[in-house]
This record gives C-alpha cells, structure tokens and sequence, in this order.
C-alpha cells in the first residue's frame, strides 16, 4: 500500500474511474488547466483530453444543472464545486432536479452524477467560506450524501459514488486534501453507507465523519485514554444513508454516545443521530446523548476564533466526561 | 411549403392537441384531475410545427405547460390523461401529475415545475450527445417570463462556447403568470437579447404552424451541422388562463377575442380548405376522430385504478441492476418500445479546446 | 376580534405595518396587480402605490439579494417567495448575504429584511412543489425562523418580523390561507420565540408548527381525548430560536413526548428538538420521544398518497398510544 | 483633462494603494496574514478613477479584492491592515479578514466573498436611495468571471426596467483565477453583452486614471440625471497572483512584463514629469510618505490585541435596541464619525411604473 495524500487519493479514484469509463467525465470550475483549485484533478485533462476535463465558467447553477442533464442523458458526470459554500447557488438543481427527476419521471430517467468539493472551514477563511453544509443535503430524499474523513475512504467512496446510479453529494475538506495515509492501490471499492470504527473501545462512543475524525476525535480519544477512558469512535463515513446497525452495535456495547460534528448544532445532522439513538436504543442509554458541534455562530477570521468556534479536543473530552457522569 | 400529407398531419396534431387539452379542463372542473394544470390551448402551433420539422431521435424538454409536447410527438393520449388523473397507468405512473410528464420513448425529456430549471438541462443533454458524437438536437421550450432566470444566462454562455447542439424556444404569449412581459422584462421580445450571449436569435410568428415548421427545419439543419445553439422565440398566445386557477382579470376580453381571430388551427383550415383542395367534411373527419381518440383516453384513464399505495417507496433511489421504467411496456404491455441505450463503451472524439501551453495563448487586446 | 383566513390576516399585518412605516415595502412575483399568487397582498397596491408593491421578474436570486441591498441600506423590505420551493434559487442571497452581513461588518450594517411564502405543500403538487423547507433555514446563524399555524398567530408574528432588525424567513403554507380564526384588530403583536400551548393537557405532549397544527395535530388530539388520553398539544410557532422553557416546562408536566412535522424526517427540525428534550430533561423522559414526520420520499401527485405521505391522524394516534406504552 | 491637484490627488492615493498592498503580501509570507488574501496590485487607476469621480455620499461595494476601494475613500490604513491580520482594532473587529472589509462611515459597503453575489446588493442600495430620492450613486465592481454568474442576468434587467442609480463596473484584468476570461465566455468583453439587457456599456482604459476618472464622471453624471444603470468594462490587469497562494503559471513572464509597461502609476507619473512641472523629487516625497503612512499601519496592526474570545458570540442577531458599530470611534475614539442616518419618517415619492387598468394597457405586437 502506498501512503497518498487525501487529495491524491481523490486523484487516483478520478483517473481509475475514468478510465474505466468513458461515460465519467470531470467539469468545474478550474479543474482542468489549473488542475483544480487544490489540485485533485491534476493530470487529468492531459490524460483525458478537454472533453472530459472541462473548465466551466463561473456559473455553478448553469453547470451544475448541465450535469443534471448529461447524466440524465447516459453519462457519468463528476461536477467539482469548488466549495460546498458556493454550491449554495446550484442547489436549486441538486435537489429539484436531481433528486427528483427519477421520481417525476416515474422511473423512466435515472441521474447518476457525483456533486463534490471541500465542505467546512479551510483555514482562516471567514464566514462565506467555512460552512459545513452536509445536513441541508441529507434533508432531501433522492440524494445520497458522503463525507470520508481519511486518504482510504475518499478513494474507495469516491468510486462508489462514480459508479452509482444515484446522485451523490461527496463533501471533502480543505483542510484534509494534505492528510496522509495509506491507501490500496487500484479497485478498492468502500460500500456506501457503511461506517467504520477507526478505535474499537468499550466505554464510551464517539460518532463523527469527515475532518473532525483525525483532527479532533482521535486525538481526544488518546487522550482519554491516558486517564484510562476507552473511547470507541465511530466514523460514519456515510452522512445519507447512516449506518444504523453500526452505531446500534456499539452503543449497546458502550451505552454512552458523543456525537462530534464540525457544523452548527441547530439543526445539525448530528440531531439526526440523536433522535435515532434515544428512540431506537432508549434502554441501552445510561446518559443523555452528548453533542459537540461548530459554535452557533458565523465563523470568524481572528486566529483566536476560529478554534474556538469549531470542536476542539478539550470539549470532547469535557463531553465525554459529562456523559461518563465523571 | 410542406407537402399537403405534412399539413394535413399538423392540422391533426393541433386539433388532437386541442382536444384533449379542452377535455382536460374539463375533467379539472370535475376534478378528476387537481392541484396545478397549466393548458397549451392557443399555442399549439408551436409545439406541432416544432415537432413536424424535428427527428424522432431528437429530444424535447420544457417547463410545466406539458402535456401536448408528448402528446404531438406520439405519446399514448390514455396514458397521458391517466398521469393528469394521477393514475397508475400514468407516464409516471400518476406521481408527477399535470407539470411532470416524461416519455423517454418518444424522446420527450420532461415536465419541469421550477421555471427555467429545465434550460440548464437541456444543455446537459445536448453536451451528451455531441460527446458521444450523436446526431441530435435537444429542443428546449421555456416562457417569455422564463428568460429573466440567471439560469438562462449561464447556460446561454457554455452553450455558444462549447457549440452544443440545443435549440431554445421562448414560447413567448406576452405573460407570465398574470404580468405582462412588458412590464417586467427590459427587453420583452426575447431573442433580442440574443447579443448578450452571442447566441444566434431569430423569431417567428408562432401562431402559423407552416412559418415555425420552416423555421425549425432551418435551424436544426444549422445545428446539426455543429454550428452550435439557437434561440428562436415564437409569438404565440394562450387563450386560457395561466392555470386553472388563474381568471385572467389582467388582460382584456377584448385583446383575447382579438388573439382567438389568430387561432392557429383556423389559419391552416382556412389555407387547406382554400388553397390544397381538402374538403370541410375531410377536416371535420379529421376532427372527429381527434374528439373520439380523447374521449378514448378519457375512458381509459377513469377506468384506471390509483397506483398502488406501496408505491410511494418506489421511484426514489435506483438500487443496484435496477432496469428504467418504459411506461407503454409497463401499462400496455407494448412489445416495440424504442428505448434510447446509451452507449457504455466508446472513444470521446471531441476536443473542447485545442491542447495549448500559456506560452501560445497570444496577448489579449486591452480597452478600446 | 373579527374572524379573518390566514391570508387576510397576513394582508392585514402587512398594510398595517406599511402604514406604520414608510421604510417597508413589499417585492415578490405577482404582489402588486395580481394581488399576490395566493392573493395575499389584496389591494396593497393601490394603498401603498407601485415603489412599495413591487412586481418582480421570476428572478429569485436577483429579488432576492436586491432586498438584502435594500435592507443595508435602510429600508425594511419584504420579499415574497411564491413558494419555499422557488426560493431555493435565491438560498445563496439568504443565507450568504442575509445571514451574514451583520457578521461581516463587525456590526456595522443590519439587515432588516422578511423572505415569506408559502411552505409545505399545496394539495395535489408533487415533488417540485410541496417542500417543507424550514430545517434548512434554521441551521444557519443570523437569521430567525418562523411558521405560524392560526390567523392569529400569523399576524402578530409577521408584525413582529417585519419590526425586526434581523433577516426572518417567515414560512406560510398553502392550504392554510383559507383557514378561518379569530384575530385581534390593530395592534396586535406576538413576541418571535415564544410558543403557545394550544391545547393543555396531562399525559403526552405533542410538540408541532405551521399547518400540522390545526390540520392533523389537533383533530389527533381532540381523538385521543375521546378515549381518555388528555394531551398537550405545543405550537412552536418559532422554530428559531425555539422555545426551551415551554417544551421543558411541558415535557416535566407529561414526561412523553411527540413530534409532529409536516416535512421530511431525515435530518429534519425535529431531531433539533428530540436532541434538546433527550439531553436536557433525559430523567423526565418515560419513553423515548417519538417522531412523526412526512415520509422520507419525493411527494407523488396520485391522490391516495399524498395523505400516506404526509402526517395523519392515524399515525400521530399510533404514536401517542406507542409513547404510553399502549 | 483633472486639474494638477487632482492629479497629485490621483498619484498619491494610487501608490498608498500600491504600498499598502506590496506591505499586505510582504505581510502574509510572515503568516501575519492568513486565509486567502488577494491584491489589488497593477489595477490601481482603476479605483482611484472612479473614486475621485464620486462624491463622498456616493456608495461602493465590490468582491473580495477589496483592500483598496475604502482604502481610497478614506479608511484608515492602520484599521483596515489591522483587519487584514485579524485584530480587534480592524474595521470588522478581525472577525471578516481580507475578505471582508466594511468602512460604512466612507460610503464602502463590501467586501464580498461569493462570487457576483455583491450585485444584486448594490441594485438594492440604488433602489433605497431612489425610493427615497436621495442624490446618490452606488458603484458596484465586480470581476470579468463574475460576470457569468446568473445574478448578473437577474439584477441587470431590474436595474434597467427601474432605472436603478447605479454603476457596474467590471474590472476587466482577463482572468477568473487562472483561467483566461476568453475560455470560459462566449463574449469575453463584457461590456458588449450590454445589449442582452439594454443597459449602457461602455468601455475605458483601465490603466489609464485620467481617462477613467473623466469617464466616471460622465457617466455618474449622467445616471444622476436618472437615466438608469450603467455597465463600464476597465481593461485592466493584476500583476500578482489571483491569490497569495496562485502561481500564475497559466500566464506567460512576457504577457506580465508587458503589461507592466503598462502600469498606471508609471504611466500617470511621466504625466506629471513631462506636462504638469512636477519635479522627481516632489513625487518621490508623496511616495516616502505613502510608506510611512503604510509603515505606521502595520506598526498599529502589529501592536494590536487579537479579539476577545467572547467576541464571537457579538454582530450575529441585532438586539432590539443594540446600536450599529462605528469602527473608528470604537478603535479610535474619534467623535467626527459621519455615520448615515436613513430617515425613517418620509413620503415615497416615486412611482415605479404608471397605475394602469388591463384595458389601458393596449395591444402587445405579434411576431416580426
Ligand atoms: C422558480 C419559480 N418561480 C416561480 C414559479 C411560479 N410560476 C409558475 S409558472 C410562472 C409564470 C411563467 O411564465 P412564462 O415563463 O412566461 O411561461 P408561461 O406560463 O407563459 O408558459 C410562475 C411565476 C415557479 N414555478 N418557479
Ligand atoms: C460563487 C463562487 N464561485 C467560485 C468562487 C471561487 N473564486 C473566487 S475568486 C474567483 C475568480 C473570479 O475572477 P474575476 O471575477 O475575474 O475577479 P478577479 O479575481 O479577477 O478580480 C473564483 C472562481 C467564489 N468565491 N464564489
Ligand atoms: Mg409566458
Ligand atoms: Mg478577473
């Protein structure tokens, strides 16, 4: 196996998947010549020619709704936002075109198109740019929404989601395009909606997805672990569908549940999480459902602020410390 | 000019288009049929010599005043009443209803209710087909008011940039909803604002069914021979309200008499009748058997049962080796269904830019 | 008090507080001369003349971030939305401009500015048109969101969002503006946050907003009562921010708990509130909190499932008898 | 052709301009400034023009290149370089960053970060101003890129069916980041998309601060008068990177060089050299202070408190009764702070379009 970064990850399943298939093709804004905004399609218009590595316009709704119709149409299309806080202008397409224009059409017509770029802050960016937005998606029926939070799983998600039928909404991070981590080489292909326990341990699970899971939640597990806590921490991996029987699993093992999400708690998909956990598990719980979440407020430039207003490993220890009533 | 045989198809066309749009209204005042119906009674010229000059591989999409562009390009007229009834013997199956009929056979790609959200589409579709170096022209119907969409302008840009092969029609009948276009639009007549894209604009008067025919026929050859897209705007008028709903209080009684003088199907009766020879009995045939082919789909959507109600669950996300739904299969058991297969095996030929280094780019000219 | 529908008491509120202040006005497709697609804005026009009632072009994201201009720069705009589903194109204005130029600024700048419309679906409209939209509002910071279920409640709380010096989404719904109530005349103003009990009781609490409210939550109660079982019934009327003191102090009182909203489970608004009761009243609980929301699927036109989608009083019952144990 | 003062005025501003940004970028390598940061350098004349066109009343907005526009209206250097490395003592309390400046009391509304998304913004604020018959400008800038955005489609064609007093202006440096603006537009000269809303274009060397001012002027003159929006393209061009972290491969050392003959501090100084009697010595003075001034705001950036950790919970919802913040009395403690009072008690004035019955409004042409 060799060790990639995230972004190279992304590379690699990008130049498998369309090579495998003429039908895939990469449109955004600066992927082709520039090699992407953070360089995740670098090489490819060399490799795949300008067909299939297309610079689009500045015109998020117009080329997101392109792909919405060249999908409809037989092909494959990968449309790169360069962030999920500018695709807020093509969402009118995302969800009332492609979520559901195999609905209205009553099964004539299928859309199988991935929508992805990086979700979340990237470093000192201010309140337009640093928005984690996977919980407006997974509200829609219709999509299918990925967030993978190491190297491995963005390349064998990014696959699957390439080879859905479905529209898939796939959130990477800025500020993961550079982790490191081993990744297998050619078909490694990861199911969606399955999570992954990145730490098994038996005294209290911590569920996250995306950045948080190397940037906070491990971290705060090793530290726990000096004071002899057992973390188990989940990676849901799969915002839409989540994997129910994974986090069943180990909450009847640990009975103790902190869910950490890099977005705003108000209605925050970790709510979600909570609201299946209290209904389905009831019995299994020994404390209230914990969350520790991206402050409710706009996201600020001072260098100050910005970790103070998104999860840090302090609150999740004092969270998990709350909830083991320590 | 198109033969008489063509003419003769057109004037069917339009009547079984106003037929059934007539019963249609009618069925909504027994609301058989309910929630938004948007009739194209009046407009019919457009859609019909639009059609005519088109290839059965082509494809049409427009907004949520639907119901004839399947209609004229050979949909089953049963089932596309059963879909205004929202039955299970709909195009879809009765989810979609008025605003979403979809008939993939016929080439007829939908049935869209956010206005203007089927433009970018359509340019999705036609970037499909010259990717896979197909000989088609996507057709793609919108409104006058439709136009002040932003979608429209990003669209119109990658469309002329990248050459695709779509034609764009302003169905213009001077309203949207109850406001005159005038009064919303800087520039109501629509392909004028053609040189805000470089888009070739060009319009035609969409009550003469031989006038948009010639006209569609040209363009299409244009763009079929890679020239890129077309924005044709078409003036035609509807004779109802915006919606079933809508008492049209906006406009005078007078101005709609004054439009109806315009009928499209009179103005090609009076040319049959007067200058190719048919017979007020032959066009009164014709007319007959359009009113007994709608009252046929009448019949056949009230004898239609509701989908099932297990079949909310249906539809939504496509499992793995799940096939498409063909609707005349489903419903009818029909045997010779064309369904478009996509090819999954092939060489991208086109190039959308020359390779170049920044080197060979050249300088840019600066102010002027 | 006269009895007024929902819509003439909207109308009443927004003539009221055009009169009352000359920096209101009202944008939106069809309000002037048509008097509003659902003839909300009846005769403002000719009261108020054509700068105040404003025909826009269908242009949502131009209208829409024109009205954000407009609220900067000191005037109190309403923007109506013909509906939720529409103003998806204008999200971007909303939650980017809107939301944030307060934040931006460093409190320099305000922006005072109502989007309203109707919410929900509107009988018979499938997937494109009958969107409940308002978990995807509430999960941004900087704006207020409001749904109110009576002609009462609508006029007081669309006074009070229009005096606001912050961005209000004010969600409306279709089938609601016949809906018949008394209303207080003049001035009459319900403080934003704060929710009404709309029926006391003893054994569950049924926590709702917006249509739901009178269309399903009630007659379900008015049901149960006929076979003993005495529930509270809690109209939000705000979803942000929501009311914690009069959930707590309901939940406390019942210690069972319902949730009924009419949009989409996954991810939807009431996981936010499931997460607050299960976290901070976990040993007033006696059962896990229960949720009945509508389906997690695209709406369908066919008139037997429209109401299988949507919250019934069937399933509202069930729920409730599932929350005693019955 | 401005008077020698004003040209002086030009040159001076042109290189505080100019210093502030090459101290701004010396300033990110140190890490003092973070997050994405992106000059003004080699675009100077074109806000300088404009700005001493305009009166002190005037409004101006613009994307996230936004350093020099308040810089120029008379923002203080030290506050807004203090913003740029995040301290409590920036204009928007370090909380907005380079993104993100705000001198409201100056008339600069913004400093946005979505793309285009400042457009409609700005037809707003023209819209107040007329509703409330204020003699008032607002110019709005944007990029070349930008202008592909549909927003721009949306709020040019309300600007001119209302006649909005506002000034669009595209700087017109020929990159969207690294891509060169003819790639991706059908019409790369933006102004010449004009007609596509019926707005005035014009165009006007954007290096050239005379002919910019001289052209603001008119034209601001001429919306004044109330003739609606306009649309002016300043060719222009940016000698850093899109950002601090961009290359700038896609373009060639030559095509830089080149245009860096072209630099319109340069180009105004052989001006002042050659016809006004301006000695080397005297300009070499305005630059030593322009550094000084420049030195001076970064010692005060450099000597200020990050923000309160609890600032972070402030400037989210408006309290009922919570005043807006004036950065420089809240910095500065200055008490001559002109800060815009909006009326709150006034008649409206003007009417948006004529009352009308439906008969009145006639008939509507037919196709041509
Ligand atoms: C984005 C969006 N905004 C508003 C509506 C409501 N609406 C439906 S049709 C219509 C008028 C459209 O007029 P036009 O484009 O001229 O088409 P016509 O109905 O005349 O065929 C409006 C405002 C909508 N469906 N979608
Ligand atoms: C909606 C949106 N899409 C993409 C971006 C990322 N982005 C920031 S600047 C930029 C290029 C803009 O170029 P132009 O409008 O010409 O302005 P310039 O930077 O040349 O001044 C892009 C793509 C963004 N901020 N917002
Ligand atoms: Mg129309
Ligand atoms: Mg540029």
């Amino acid at each position: 196996m060799a060790e990639l970064a995230y972004r190279d990850a992304l590379n690699q399943a990008l130049a498998e998947e369309m090579e495998r298939d003429p039908r895939v093709f990469l449109m955004g804004e600066e992927v082709a010549r520039y090699d992407g905004a953070y360089k995740v399609s670098k090489g490819l218009l060399d490799r795949f020619g300008s067909a299939r590595v297309v610079d689009a316009p500045i015109s998020e709704l117009g080329f997101g709704g392109l792909g919405v119709g060249a999908a409809m149409a037989g092909l494959r299309p990968i449309i790169e936002m360069m962030t999920w806080n500018f695709a807020i202008l093509a969402m009118d397409q995302i969800v009332n075109s492609a979520a559901k224009v195999r609905h209205m059409s009553g099964g004539q017509l299928r859309c199988p198109i991935v929508f992805r770029g990086p979700n979340g802050a990237g470093g000192r960016l201010s309140s337009q740019h640093s928005q984690a937005l996977e919980a407006n998606y997974a509200h829609f029926p219709g999509l299918k929404v990925i967030a993978p939070g190491t190297p491995a799983d963005a390349k064998g998600l990014l696959k699957s989601a390439i080879r859905d039928e479905n529209p898939v909404i796939f959130m990477e991070a800025e500020l993961l395009y550079g982790l490191k981590g081993e990744v297998p080489e050619g078909e490694y292909v990861i199911p969606i909606g399955k999570a992954d326990v990145k730490r098994p341990g038996s005294d209290v699970t911590l569920i996250t997805w995306s950045r948080m899971l190397t940037a906070q939640v491990l971290p705060a597990a090793e530290q726990l672990a000096q004071s002899g806590i057992d973390v188990e921490v989940i990676d849901l991996r799969t915002i839409k569908p989540f994997d129910h029987e994974a986090v069943a699993a180990s909450v009847k093992k640990t009975n103790r549940v902190v869910i950490v999400e890099e977005g705003w708690g108000y209605a925050g998909f970790g709510g979600h999480i909570v609201d299946f956990i209290q209904r389905e598990l009831f019995d299994d719980l020994d404390a209230p459902v914990i969350r520790v979440h991206g402050l409710d407020v706009n996201m600020s430039y001072a260098a100050n602020h910005e970790p103070l207003i998104q999860p840090s490993v302090a609150r999740i220890v004092d969270a998990v410390n709350k909830v083991l009533y320590r | 000019m198109p033969s008489t045989e063509k003419l003769l198809t057109m004037y069917t066309k339009m009547l079984l288009s106003r037929r059934f749009e007539e019963k249609a209204g009618q069925a909504y005042g027994l609301k058989k049929i309910q929630g938004f119906c948007h009739l194209y009674i009046g407009q019919e010229a457009v859609v019909v010599g639009i059609n005519e000059a088109l290839k059965p591989t082509d494809w049409v999409m427009t907004g949520y005043r639907d119901h004839v562009h399947p209609l004229v390009r050979g949909a089953d007229a049963g089932m596309l009443m059963a879909e205004l009834y929202g039955r299970d013997t709909g195009y879809s199956k009765g989810k979609g209803g008025s605003m979403h009929f979809f008939d993939v056979e016929h080439g007829f790609y939908g049935g869209y209710g956010i206005v203007g959200g089927q433009i970018p589409l359509a340019a999705g579709m036609a970037f499909a087909s010259k990717y896979r170096n197909e000989d088609r022209v996507t057709v793609c119907s919108f409104g006058d008011a439709a136009a002040n969409q932003g979608a429209l302008h990003e669209t119109f840009n990658m469309a002329v940039k990248w050459k695709l092969p779509v034609l764009y029609v302003v169905e213009q009948n001077k309203y949207g909803m109850g406001t005159d276009i005038a009064r919303v639009s800087s520039i109501p007549d629509i392909h004028k604002r053609a040189p805000g894209w470089g888009i070739r604009g060009e319009s035609v008067d969409g009550q003469d069914v031989v006038a948009v025919y010639e006209k569609v026929k040209e363009l299409t050859e244009w763009i079929r021979a890679g020239n890129g897209p077309v924005l044709l705007e078409a003036y035609t008028y509807r004779f109802r309200g915006h919606s079933m709903s809508d008492a049209a209080t906006y406009r005078t009684k007078n101005e709609v008499e004054e439009e109806k003088q315009r009928d499209p199907i009179l103005t090609l009766k009076k040319l049959l009748l007067s200058k190719k020879g048919i017979t007020e009995e032959k066009l009164e045939a014709i007319d007959e058997a359009q009113k007994a082919l709608v009252e046929k789909a009448m019949a056949f959507a009230d004898a239609s049962p509701l989908p099932p109600d297990e079949a909310i669950w249906t539809d939504g996300l496509v499992e793995e080796g799940e096939a498409d739904v063909k609707p005349r299969e489903r419903v009818l058991g029909a045997t010779d269904v064309k369904w478009p297969e996509h090819p999954t095996d092939f060489k991208v030929t086109w190039d959308l830019e020359p390779r170049q280094t920044p080197a060979a780019s050249g300088k840019k000219k600066g102010a002027e």
